[in-house]
C-alpha cells in the first residue's frame, strides 16, 4: 500500500469524485488559485477548472446556502470553510436548510452535500480559531457527521460523504494533514457510521475519534509496558453513532474512558456515556471518566494551549483514574 | 390581438382569484381550528407572484418564504395539495409535515416555503448557480419580503449572484410592512432596488396594481438572467390586507389605511380590465363559481385526506 | 403573594432594572410599537421610550453583535429573539465575541448582556421553528444558560441574568408565557446556579427544565396514586449545572430519569447523565434513562408533533422503565 | 503654520516608523519560534491606522480586525504591552491569552483585535450605539479589509448604523488582495465605498499615501459622526508588502507588482515632505536610533517577562 498524508489522502478523494461524477464541485475561500488555505485542494483548479473548483469571497453563509440550493436540484457541492469556526456565520443555513429541506418538502428534495475543513485546536491561533464543532453538529437531525483520523480513513469516509444523499460534516484537523498513512490503492471507500476497533486490550476500553486517536493510542503504548492493555476504538463517524465494539469490549474490560478534544459539557462524549451506562450497566465495573478539552476559551499561549486539551499523559492518568475505582 | 392579450389577462386574473378565494377558505378553516401554527395570508399581493410567474417557463424555478401560497399557486401546484397541506395531511404536498411556511413541488419546480427570514436567497443562489453549471437556460425567480433586505444573507447570496453572474432574480415583495413595523423604520433608504447599486446589478421597481405590467418587467428581468446570465433585484410595491399572520391584531395601521390600498386592488383592476375589454358579469359569476368549486373541493379533499402515520417522524430525516 | 402569568413576570423583571439602571435597554423585533410578538414587552415602550426599547430590523447578528459591543463600554442590553430559532443567525456573534471576549482580552472587558426569547417546540410551526437551543449554547464556556419553568423563576432569573456580569442565553417557552404562578412580592431574585427541588419522593430521581415540568409534575402526581413517588428537580440553571439536590436524591432513590424536549444527541440531558453516572456510580442500581424529543425535525402536523416530544405519559413509561430495571 | 504642519506631520511620521519596526521586529521573533499561531502583518499600510486615529480625541474608540498592530500603537498602547502579547506573556496587553489577533487595551479604547472576518463590525456599531445613547460625543472607528465587505455581518451593520445615525465611521482598507484572492474575483464592484449607497450613507474614497491627507478625510467623517450623529463608510486604498500572514507563500502576486506599489510607500512619502520641510539626514538618523531602542526594549521586555501560569486558563471565562 502507497503512504500518503491526510491532505493528500483528502485530495484524491475529492479528485476521484470530481472524475467520475461531473455534478460534484469544489467551493471555497483559497480552494482554487491559492492552492488552498492549507493546500488540501493543491492542483484541482488546473486539473478540473474555475466551474468546477470555485474560489469563494467571504460569505460562509452566502455559499454554503447556495450550495444546499445547489444540491436540492441535482449538483454534489463539496463545500470547504477554511475552518470550522468560520462555519457559525453559516450556522443557520446547516441546522435550519441542510439539514431539514428534506423533511419539510415531505421527502422531495434530498440534499447530498459535503461541509469540510479543519475543526479544533490549531496550533496558537486563540479562541475564535480553535474550537471543536463536534457537539454542536452532532446534536442535529438531518445531517451526518464524520471526523476521520487516518489517511485511510480520510479519503474513504470522504469518498463516502460525497456519494451520500445527505448533508455530511466532515471535521478534518490542521494537525492531522501533514501526518502520514498507508492508504489502500484503488477504489477506497470507508462507510459512514462504523467505527473501528484499532488496538485490542482487555483491561480498558478506551473511545476517542480524530485528532485524540495519537495521544490515545500513544497512552495505550505506555500504559501496555505496564501490562494495562486498553482496547482503543476510533469512532469516526459521530453521527451515526456505532457502539456495538464498544460495548462489546466493555462487556470484557468493565472500565471505559472517552477522549475527546473539545470542551467537556454534553457533546459527543457525553451522548457515549450515557448509551454505555445505558446498554453496559451491568458490565460497568467503575464510572465511564472522560478527559476532555478544558472548560474555557482557548489561550494563545503555547503553554496554556497544550495544557487544555488532552494529551497523551492525562489520558493516562484517565485510564489509572478509571482502573483506580 | 386585443382578444389575445385579454386571454393572458382573462388567465392571470383568473389565477389571481384562485389565489385570493383559496385563502379566503384558509383563514375560515385556520379560525375553526383546521389549520394549526402560522398563516400569512398573501390576499392582496397576488398580482405579484401571479405576473412574475407569468413571465417564466415551466422548467424555471421559484423560491419564497413562508408567505408561499399565492406563488406556490402561481407555478402550477394544486389547490388540493396546497389545502390538504395547511391541514396537515398526508395528501398535501409536504405531507403534512411541512404545513403553511413550507409548501415544496419537486415537479412544479417549486422549491419552498422558508421561514428563516433570508435564509432561502442564497438556496435560490444555488438553484441558479445550477442552471448556469448545467447551462440550462433555466431562470430562477426569488422571493422575498421587504424587511428582509436588513439581513446578511440577502447581501451574501446578491454579492454573490453578481459576482458569478447568475441567472437570479431577486424580487422584493414591498408590502410596507415587515410584521408590525413600517419600512421607514427598518431601512434608511425606501427604495430597496437601491441596494443593487452596491452590487453593479440591473434593478427596477415598480407597484403590482397592473399583472400584465409585472409579467412584463419581471419579463425583462428573466431574458437578462436567461440570454445574459444576469441577475436583477425588482421591487414590487404592494399591500397586503390581512394582517402578518392570523394571530396579528394589526393595530400598527388604520383600517382607512388599508380601504385607501384596496381602492388599487389587482384584481378588481385586472378585472376592470377584462370588462373594458367586454367581459361581462356572466364572465364573472361564472368564473367565481369555478374558482368556489375548485377551493371546495380542496378544503374537502383536505378534510377528508388522512393524517400521516407516526411512522413518518422519522422517515425523511435521512434518505 | 400575587399571581402572574409568566409573561407578565418576564415584563416585571425587565421593567424593574430598566427602572433601577438607566444602562439597561432592551432590543429586538417588535419589542416596542408592536408590544412583543409574544406581548412579553408589552406597555415598555410607553414606559421607557424608543430610545430604551428599540425596535430593531430583521438583523439578529447585527443587533446581537451590537449589543455586545454596547455592553463591553457599559450598557446592560437585553436583546430579544423573537424566537432562539433566529438565533442561528447570529450564531457566532454568541459564540465567538459574546462568550470569548472577556477571555481574549484578557479580561480587560466583560460582556454584561441578556439574550433571551421562546425556545423550543411552540404549537405547529414546524422544523425551522421549533427547537431547543439547549444543547448548543450549554456547551459554550463563557456564557450562562437558564430555563425557568415557573413565573417567579423567570422574574427572579431574569433580574439575576440582568445584573450579572456575564452574557446569559435566557431560555423561554412560548407555551408558558400563559401559565399563571404565585410571584413573590417586592424585589424578588433567583440566583443563577441553583436548582429547585419541587417535589419529594423516595422511588425515583426525575430531572428537567423549562417547559417539560409540568409534564413531569403531572407524570409524578399520576405514579404517586399508584405508590411511586418521585423527586423531581427543576434544573432552571444549564450552565453552570447545580447536581447537588440530584445526586441527594439519587442517594436515597438510586434511580434517575432525565426529561429533555431536545433532541437526544448530547446536551444537556447527557451531561446530566454524565455527571450522575460518575458521581452516583455506587448507588444507582438502574441506569439513568432519558426521555427526550424525537431525533428527528419537527412536523407541522399537530399529532406527529405531539408525539415528537414528551408527553407526561411517556414520561410515565420512563420511570416505570427505569424502575423495570 | 509650517512648522505646526511639519511637527505633526512629524510626530505621525515617527509613528509609522515605529509600527514598521515593531513589525519588523515581530517577524524576526516569528521567524525565531518566539511567536506563534497567525502574524498578520501591518508593512505598508501605516498610514491608514496612523492618519485615521490622528483624527481622533483619547476618548474615542477603535475597533479592527486580526491586523491590528498598527492600530493597538497608533491608538497609544505601548510597545512592550504589544510584543509581550505576541510572545505570549503574561505582561502582555491581553496576558498572552490574546495573541497577535486580539489586542486589547481598555485605558487607551482600542477594542480589539477579532479573527473572524466582519463579525466586529457589528461591535463597533454598538459602541457607538452606547456613545449615542450616553450622548457622549465619543466616535468609533472601525477597520476592516475589503475581503470582509461581502460578509454578511458587514451590511446588518451598516444598515442599523444607517437607520439609526450612529457617530460610526467604518473603514475599509482595501488593499487589493483578501488573503489570495484579488478584489477583482471578490466583488462585482470595485470600489467598496460604493456600497454606502445602498445605506444612503456619507461615503468616500482615497488612497493612503500620504498620511496627513488620511487625517483630513477621515477627520470629516469624524466630524460628521460627532456633531451630526451620522455614519461614514470610507474605503482607504492600500497595500500590504508582506503575505497575508507569515504563513503565506504569497505566489498570487508578483515580485514587480509589490516593488512598484513601494514606490508610493507611505512612510518614504512623509519623509520626504518632512526633508522638503528642512528635517536632514541627522533628524532621521536620530529618530531611527530612538525607535531601535523602543522596539528592542519591547523585545527585550517580552523576551523577559513570564508566561501566564495555568490559572489563567479558566480565570476569564466568566466574571
Ligand atoms: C431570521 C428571522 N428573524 C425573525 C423572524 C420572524 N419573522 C417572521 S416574518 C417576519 C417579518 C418579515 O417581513 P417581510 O420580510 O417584510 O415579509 P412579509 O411578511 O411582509 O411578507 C419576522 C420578523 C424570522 N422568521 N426569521
Ligand atoms: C468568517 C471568516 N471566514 C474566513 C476567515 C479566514 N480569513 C482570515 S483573513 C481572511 C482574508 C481577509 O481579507 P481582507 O478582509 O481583505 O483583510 P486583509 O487580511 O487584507 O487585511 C480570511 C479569508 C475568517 N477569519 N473569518
Ligand atoms: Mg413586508
Ligand atoms: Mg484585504
Amino acid at each position: 500500500m502507497r503512504k500518503l498524508r491526510y491532505r493528500e489522502a483528502l485530495r484524491e478523494a475529492i479528485a476521484e469524485e470530481m472524475e467520475r461524477d461531473p455534478n460534484v464541485f469544489l467551493m471555497g475561500e483559497e480552494v482554487g488559485y491559492y492552492q488552498g488555505a492549507y493546500k488540501v485542494t493543491e492542483g484541482l483548479l488546473e486539473r478540473f477548472g474555475a466551474e468546477r473548483v470555485v474560489d469563494a469571497p467571504i460569505a460562509e453563509s452566502g455559499f454554503a446556502g447556495l450550495g444546499i440550493g445547489a444540491a436540492m436540484v441535482g449538483l454534489r457541492p463539496i463545500i470547504e470553510f477554511m475552518t470550522w469556526n468560520f462555519s457559525a456565520v453559516a450556522f443557520d443555513q446547516i441546522l435550519n436548510n441542510a439539514a431539514k429541506v428534506r423533511q419539510m418538502s415531505g421527502g422531495q428534495f434530498t440534499c447530498p452535500i459535503v461541509f469540510r475543513g479543519p475543526n479544533g485546536v490549531a496550533r496558537q491561533t486563540g479562541a475564535q480559531h480553535s474550537q471543536s464543532f463536534d457537539a454542536i453538529y452532532a446534536y442535529i437531525p438531518g445531517v451526518k457527521v464524520v471526523a476521520p483520523a487516518t489517511p485511510a480513513d480520510a479519503k474513504g469516509l470522504l469518498k463516502s460523504a460525497i456519494r451520500d444523499e445527505n448533508p455530511v460534516i466532515f471535521l478534518e484537523d490542521e494537525r492531522l494533514y501533514g501526518v502520514t498513512g498507508e492508504v489502500p490503492d484503488g477504489e477506497h471507500l470507508v462507510p459512514i457510521g462504523v467505527s473501528n476497533l484499532v488496538r485490542q486490550g482487555a483491561t480498558a476500553t478506551v473511545v476517542t475519534w480524530g485528532k485524540m486517536l495519537p495521544a490515545v493510542l500513544a497512552a495505550a503504548e505506555t500504559l501496555g509496558r505496564e501490562g494495562v492493555e486498553c482496547a482503543v476504538i476510533d469512532l469516526r463517524s459521530l453521527r451515526p453513532l456505532d457502539l456495538a465494539p464498544v460495548y462489546a469490549s466493555v462487556a470484557e474490560t468493565g472500565r471505559a474512558l472517552v477522549v475527546q478534544e473539545g470542551w467537556p459539557y454534553g457533546g459527543v462524549g457525553a451522548e457515549v456515556v450515557d448509551r454505555l451506562q445505558r446498554e453496559c450497566f451491568a458490565q460497568l465495573r467503575a464510572p465511564v471518566l472522560r478527559v476532555t478539552g478544558r472548560d474555557a476559551s482557548m489561550p494563545y499561549n503555547k503553554h496554556l494551549e497544550d495544557l487544555s486539551i488532552p494529551s497523551a499523559e492525562t489520558v493516562v492518568r484517565g485510564v489509572r483514574a478509571v482502573l483506580a475505582y | 390581438m386585443a382578444s389575445e392579450v385579454s386571454d393572458e389577462l382573462g388567465a392571470l386574473h383568473r389565477q389571481m382569484v384562485l389565489i385570493r378565494r383559496f385563502e379566503e377558505a384558509a383563514a375560515k378553516a385556520y379560525s375553526q381550528g383546521k389549520i394549526g401554527g402560522f398563516l400569512h395570508l398573501y390576499i392582496g399581493q397576488e398580482a405579484s407572484a401571479v405576473g412574475a410567474l407569468a413571465a417564466l417557463r415551466e422548467t424555471d424555478y421559484v423560491v419564497g418564504t413562508y408567505r408561499d401560497h399565492g406563488i406556490g399557486l402561481a407555478k402550477g401546484m394544486t389547490p388540493r395539495a396546497c389545502m390538504a397541506e395547511l391541514f396537515g395531511k398526508v395528501t398535501g404536498c409536504s405531507k403534512g409535515l411541512g404545513g403553511s411556511m413550507h409548501y415544496f413541488d419537486a415537479d412544479k419546480r417549486m422549491l419552498g416555503g422558508y421561514g428563516i427570514v433570508g435564509g432561502h436567497v442564497p438556496l435560490a443562489a444555488g438553484v441558479a448557480f445550477k442552471a448556469k453549471y448545467k447551462n440550462t437556460g433555466e431562470v430562477t425567480v426569488c422571493f422575498l419580503g421587504d424587511g428582509a433586505v436588513s439581513i446578511g444573507d440577502f447581501h451574501e447570496a446578491l454579492s454573490l449572484a453578481a459576482l458569478w453572474k447568475l441567472p437570479l432574480v431577486t424580487i422584493v415583495e414591498n408590502n410596507e410592512y415587515s410584521m408590525g413595523t413600517p419600512l421607514s423604520r427598518t431601512m434608511s433608504v425606501p427604495d430597496s432596488s437601491q441596494k443593487a447599486l452596491a452590487y453593479g446589478m440591473a434593478r427596477d421597481r415598480f407597484h403590482a396594481h397592473d399583472v400584465l405590467e409585472v409579467k412584463a418587467r419581471v419579463g425583462e428581468a428573466v431574458k437578462r438572467a436567461r440570454e445574459s446570465s444576469l441577475p436583477t433585484l425588482i421591487e414590487i410595491q404592494t399591500y397586503r390586507y390581512r394582517g402578518h399572520s392570523m394571530s396579528d391584531p394589526g393595530k400598527y395601521r388604520s383600517a382607512e389605511e388599508i380601504e385607501a390600498r384596496k381602492k388599487d386592488d389587482c384584481v378588481l383592476r385586472a378585472e376592470a380590465a377584462l370588462r373594458a375589454q367586454g367581459r361581462d358579469d356572466a364572465y364573472f359569476a361564472a368564473l367565481e363559481a369555478e374558482i368556489e368549486a375548485i377551493v371546495e373541493d380542496a378544503v374537502r379533499f383536505a378534510d377528508e385526506s388522512a393524517e400521516p402515520g407516526e411512522e413518518l417522524i422519522e422517515a425523511y430525516t435521512y434518505a
